[in-house]
């Protein structure tokens, strides 16, 4: 009864409003329950804070004086009154507590046939390793099946925030947190960092896209193999999309955390204790595999190792991305 | 009004130690020792902390303080602890000299509770050497040497256990705790120093003797934070 | 409190304590740190350290209420001194309980880190 | 009537900063906690105008962190804790018990010179290039973090700390020991029972954030690994010792403001309040709830599912003894003669605002309702609604009460009426879009946003520049009446608490002797006197 009262007032709201006045559109099997108890609470406090508001009105216009303040005589206190507004939003509130709990606790806790992917959080990008291996920047989920999120953070705490699933998990060092969701919707969302992580922390977004099972099994399938498809040059450009590297280096001359690429390939360098070295596969090699090794003057040593998180077939096809983008390595773009 | 004296104790005048918006004695007495109380529940939070992350490392990973205890030595930790307890009860007994109007017995008291808390000192400099010798230090410096950990272990414990990950976790949370304790006693060598003076000098009285009994709780809360610290740190197993 | 509102101006009244206790008292906390030193040879498991607080507790009872005169101070400092304890209980209880319940998270990521990843490697992810 | 008083008994500068007086104690912390509340306020509206659109403004995005962590370091450290305690409290509290000084008046100076050994601390990492850490300090980003002013900062924390627990010490022992004949407790006005609940808190709670301070800033020189996975340490463990003074610190902001506001609403309403009782024992019930609650910062933190839903349900508790005030001051008003001079306009607002904030927190106990809203712009409205539209007008509330007797000058009355409703209206134009724009998505501490969420962003920044020109005429015509204004009667409100007993500005020495102890919410027998332009007791007891 209740709730069907309260659902008729949330449409009421909703078709006065605007669709979405709140919240971002509904996008996941728990997204309506989360909603619902939102509006639940909305109503609650409305209605509260409509009736102590008009009380204080009412009794500042009914009893305000201007010049003669002689107050009346009323009591000043009643145990009746006190022990009813002490236990009556007592039971909203174990109320409250019961519905956020349950849902709470399915939220946090994945059912047992999820399908699997490992999120790992750094500054300031995502990365999404399927289970054939396979990275992207960018998640891609199939529609109407449980995906659950094994989350770890490289450096800081980040958290995977997705405001149409509403969900959100805390990433952090040294552990896993899981998160998990069934995406009821067709489309792309947006994925917030939402626990503070330093200077790009509003930059590190990502987004969520979700298929129908055949399409999802299909982008896989086409993404994973993309080395072998693709020319060196777009596939270089992939890793450089997906692994993380375009977070800090710009391919347009501009200057970012680390060196720009357009035109580094080929180039001497300055490095950091002064001495000069010519920017070719070995260098950048061991920049990629020990970042700390040599620094480019200018620049602070902040870079993460990527040992074992880039192969040789990714390395390749990444210079060959870094030679288009430099006048000295042949292809200007 | 323009008379700032108040006169609220105008029989027999305010005594000497009686600060102006004290009514009595009595008051100033039970005022600082609520102060002082407070102070020591403070202090009693402030270690929390410390315990907290002991009582978290050591329930979650037993293995790092079963094979870092080791390398305490449990005897020059019960030296400690006996010169501790022996300085609480002269503390305690100084207190009593003051209220007896006992003056040279009671600095005599607190001479001994100053030679205890040095020797506690002394012996804590003896052991922190020795760890640092054997690069047993905390956190990222934590570098024990080869000899140093055969030397401890023995050739028995050193083949029986094997070396757990993090072991540095331990000596962090050992040199927090003993190094926050050890400047709570310097502190309190300072306050009793202080104290000495101003009893040889005849400031306390059986009617005026708050300060050395604030000193003793003040001691007491130290030596109630190392009667926890010593079978927590050296007597685990 | 308000002890002062009856008191005779110029003295204070506090408990002396007599020589007998304190020095009950010292022998009292002297056997129990033997016996402390001397339970921890014999194994008795995870239950040693529960004795060995035990009898920490009982030492620090001993100093608290003889030498620091709580068994003769009553009141709102009894009840300060109480709190602090309580609240510390607080503080260890529930950060205990949650540390050590999402301890398998923590462990997992050991395990995992310690192999290299590899291309493939999520394959063998898992609980 | 003397004409001396502690304003004029003696002169120059070392009668100021040796004082052992109270009185010139809280003045001084008065001027500090506002010059802190005029600082933080310039780096809330640097934040607020750089969010005018998405993008970059006039400052990159380290700039940026800076500043909201300052923004939030200053507000919290410097003025919201300190300012209602430290210098109301100090000012009245003795002379709302009728006693001559605070129990230890060395140790009182002593934590305002910690106070502002702490506002020099956080001065050196401001000119050191700043901190950009958040004013959470959360692991290991603190710990990693390039900026070596963490260091100053945290030493800041620390000192601070200490300067917060010897206030509610000191406070502690005056309540108990320092009352004379006849004050009892429940003839204790209610700001003093709030002050009280606080300066518990205070003692019991800001210990850890010491030893807090002190593991990170080992951690952060030695590398101890107590709180950095990488070296073996727990993050999550670090929020733990964190908010286990930070919660409690909510209600350090936010008791004493309610204390205020009973003492507001009381004199507005000129009638006994209602349920004193409840009121009195609501804020110790705060103030030990307060301690139960503080997982609820970490519901998506890694914390663990069983300590949510406790620390879930142990939250819903603190709404209760709220819930109670707000109920007792409405009932106090009923029948009452409502008189809506400048304090009672900020108690009215008060209420509004605290109201909000109040039952918006509900939303964020609701765990399923939270995971959505945690980290977001709901969050931000919600607690600016409790700590700036609750604790900073009850503050503004309380400087405009005791400002006539701290100052003995009368400030422009219309003036003021209307500055208290541009900085309700201006409060409500910044922080609720703010609620809208956290419920639509928008996580916190962002430079930079999706351009669907520039509207409200909009109307936030023109609600913050109006509260900032709001505050600035505030200022103006409070710093004016010192020199022109007219002299202030004894009781300007009709209040019956001890310190509307004792001449405006107040003697040395409060009263020569305590005041007689009666009922201090019994405004019968004060009648308004047009030629003093304040009320006087009905018959005439000359002295």
């Amino acid at each position: 009864m209740l709730v069907q009262m309260l659902t008729l007032a949330n449409a009421v709201v909703a078709a006065t409003t605007g669709e979405g006045f709140w919240f971002p559109e509904q996008a996941s099997t728990v997204a309506g329950s989360v909603d619902f108890v939102y509006d639940l609470i909305l109503w609650i406090c409305t209605i509260a804070f409509v009736g102590i508001m008009l009380a204080m009105l009412i009794l500042v216009v009914r009893f305000r004086k201007s010049k003669v303040l002689v107050p009346q005589p009323s009591p000043t206190h009643n145990d009746i009154l006190e022990i009813s507004w002490t236990v009556i939003p007592s039971i909203v509130l174990v109320v409250l507590f019961y519905v956020g709990a349950v849902k709470y606790i399915d939220m946090r806790e994945s059912p047992a046939d999820t399908y699997d992917i490992y999120v790992t959080g750094r500054k300031w990008s995502w990365s999404f390793e399927y289970p054939n291996g396979y990275t992207d920047a960018a998640l891609h989920v199939p529609k109407d099946r449980n995906v659950r999120l094994m989350m770890q953070s490289e450096d800081v705490l980040h958290s995977m925030f997705i405001p149409s699933f509403r969900t959100k998990m805390d990433v952090v060092p040294g552990r896993y947190t899981s998160l998990w969701f069934n995406a009821t919707q067709t489309g792309t969302f947006d994925i917030f960092c939402a626990e503070y992580c330093g200077q790009n922390h509003s930059m590190m977004r990502a987004q969520v896209v979700v298929h129908e099972q055949a399409e999802f099994d299909k982008w896989l399938a086409e993404a994973s193999d993309y080395i072998a498809k693709l020319p060196p040059e777009e596939a270089g450009k992939k890793v450089f999309e997906t692994s993380g590297c375009k977070q800090c280096h710009s391919v347009d001359g501009s200057k970012g955390i680390g060196p720009t690429f357009k035109d580094l390939f080929g180039s001497t360098v300055t490095l950091s204790d002064g001495s000069k070295i010519v920017a070719e596969e070995n260098f950048i090699r061991e920049s990629i595999y020990e970042p700390k090794a040599k620094v480019v003057a200018g620049y602070n040593p902040v870079m993460p190792t990527y040992e074992g998180k880039m192969n040789a077939e990714q390395m390749r096809v990444l210079f060959a991305y870094m030679k288009s983008l430099s006048a000295q390595g042949g292809a200007a773009p | 009004m323009s008379n700032n004296h108040h006169n609220e104790n105008d029989h027999g005048g305010h005594p000497s130690f009686l600060a102006h918006h004290f009514s009595s004695p009595q008051q100033q007495y039970d005022a600082g020792k609520l102060g002082i109380w407070l102070f020591l529940v403070t202090e009693v939070l402030f270690f929390s902390g410390l315990f907290c992350a002991y009582a978290v490392y050591r329930f979650n990973h037993p293995e790092i303080f079963r094979y870092a205890h080791f390398f305490l030595d449990t005897t020059m930790g019960a030296i400690n602890t006996v010169v501790l307890i022996l300085s609480s009860l002269t503390i305690a007994w100084a207190v009593r000299a003051v209220q007896l109007n006992q003056r040279r017995l009671a600095v005599g008291m607190l001479v001994v509770t100053l030679l205890c808390a040095a020797a506690f000192m002394v012996i804590k400099y003896i052991e922190y050497t020795h760890k640092f010798h054997m690069g047993l230090t905390w956190g990222e410096s934590f570098a024990p040497s080869a000899e140093a950990l055969r030397e401890v272990l023995g050739e028995a414990h050193g083949e029986v256990l094997e070396k757990p990950a993090n072991l540095h976790l331990f000596f962090s949370i050992y040199f927090c705790m003993t190094g926050l304790h050890g400047i709570h006693v310097l502190a309190g060598i300072g306050v009793i120093i202080w104290m000495i003076v101003r009893t040889a000098r005849g400031d306390f009285s059986s009617e005026y003797f708050g300060p050395v009994e604030y000193t003793a709780l003040y001691w007491h809360i130290v030596d109630l934070v190392w009667i926890f610290l010593f079978p927590l740190l050296y007597l685990i197993d | 409190m308000s002890s002062h509102d009856n008191e005779t101006p110029g003295a204070t009244h506090a408990h002396i304590a007599p020589i007998s206790t304190l020095m009950g008292t010292f022998i009292a906390l002297l056997v129990l740190t033997v016996v402390t030193v001397v339970v921890r040879s014999i194994d008795l498991g995870s239950m040693n350290i529960m004795i060995a607080m035990m009898i920490a507790t009982i030492k620090a009872g001993l100093v608290a209420a003889y030498f620091m005169h709580l068994a003769y101070d009553g009141g709102f400092i009894r009840v300060a001194f109480f709190a602090s304890i309580i609240f510390m209980g607080l503080f260890l209880g529930f950060a205990l309980l949650d540390t050590s319940e999402y301890q398998d998270t923590i462990q997992w990521h050991e395990t995992l880190k310690a192999k290299v990843p590899t291309e493939g490697s999520a394959a063998d992810h898992g609980k | 009537m003397s004409t001396t008083n502690y304003l004029t008994c003696s002169k120059g500068w070392k009668s100021w900063f040796l004082t052992l007086d109270h009185k010139r104690i809280g003045v001084m912390y008065l001027t500090a906690v506002l010059s802190s509340f005029a600082l933080g306020g310039l780096f809330a509206l640097a934040v607020r105008l750089e969010l005018f659109q998405p993008g970059q403004q006039f400052m990159d995005p380290t700039t940026y962190n800076r500043m909201f962590t300052l923004h939030g370091a200053v507000m919290v450290f410097l003025f919201i804790i300190p300012s209602i305690p430290a210098a109301f409290g100090n000012f009245v509290l003795p002379i709302m018990l009728g006693a001559q000084d605070v129990a230890f008046p060395r140790l009182n100076l002593a934590s305002f010179y910690l106070w502002m050994a702490g506002a020099v601390f956080f001065l050196v990492s401001l000119l050191g290039g700043g901190i950009e850490t958040g004013w959470t300090f959360y692991t290991p980003y603190s710990t990693t973090t390039a900026d070596s002013s963490v260091v100053s900062a945290l030493m800041g924390v620390f000192v601070l700390g200490f300067s917060s627990i010897f206030t509610g010490m000191n406070f502690i022992v005056t309540i108990h020991q320092m009352r004379p004949k006849g004050m009892t407790w429940f003839k204790m006005p209610l700001f003093l029972w709030a002050i009280y609940g606080t300066a518990l808190i205070q003692v019991l709670a800001t210990p850890v954030l010491g030893i807090t301070g002190l593991l990170l800033i080992v951690e952060r020189v030695a590398h101890i690994g107590v709180f950095d996975p990488a070296l073996g340490g727990d993050p999550v463990l670090f929020q733990h010792f964190f908010w286990f003074y930070s919660h409690p610190a909510v209600y350090i902001m936010i008791l004493p403001a309610m204390g205020i506001v009973s003492e507001l609403i009381a004199a507005g309403s000129r009638k006994e309040i209602f349920g004193y009782r409840f009121i009195a024992f609501s804020s110790i019930a705060i103030a030990i709830l307060g301690f139960l609650v503080w997982g609820h910062h970490m519901f998506t933190s890694g914390q663990s599912v069983a300590a949510s839903v406790v620390f879930s349900a142990l939250t819903f508790t603190v709404a209760i003894p709220s819930a109670i005030k707000v109920f007792n001051w409405l009932s106090t008003m009923y029948k009452g003669a409502i008189v809506l001079n400048t304090p009672m306009c900020y108690g009215l607002s008060f209420i509004s605002l605290f109201g909000i904030g109040g039952l918006t927190g509900l939303f964020l106990g609701t765990l399923s309702v939270d995971i959505h809203l945690h980290d977001t712009y709901f969050i931000v409205a919600h607690f600016h609604y409790v700590m700036m539209g609750s604790t900073a007008v009850a503050f503004m509330g309380g400087l405009h009460y005791w400002w006539p007797k701290m100052f003995g000058k009368m400030y422009n009355e219309a003036l003021a009426r209307v500055c208290c409703l541009f900085v309700f209206i201006g409060f409500n134009l910044t922080f609720l879009p703010q609620f809208v724009l956290g419920t639509r998505g928008m996580p916190r501490r962002y430079f930079d946003y999706p351009e669907r969420f520039q509207f409200l962003h909009q109307l936030s920044t023109i609600g913050a520049v109006m509260l900032f020109i709001t505050f600035f005429v505030m200022f103006s015509y409070l710093l004016h009446s010192l020199v022109r204004g007219k002299p202030a009667p004894m009781n300007p409100w009709g209040a019956n608490t001890n310190e509307w007993k004792c001449s405006s500005p107040p003697p040395f020495n409060n009263f020569d002797v305590p005041p007689p102890m009666e009922n201090p919410y019994d405004h019968t027998n004060l009648v308004f006197d047009e030629k003093l332009g304040g009320y006087r007791a009905k018959q005439v007891i000359n002295s």
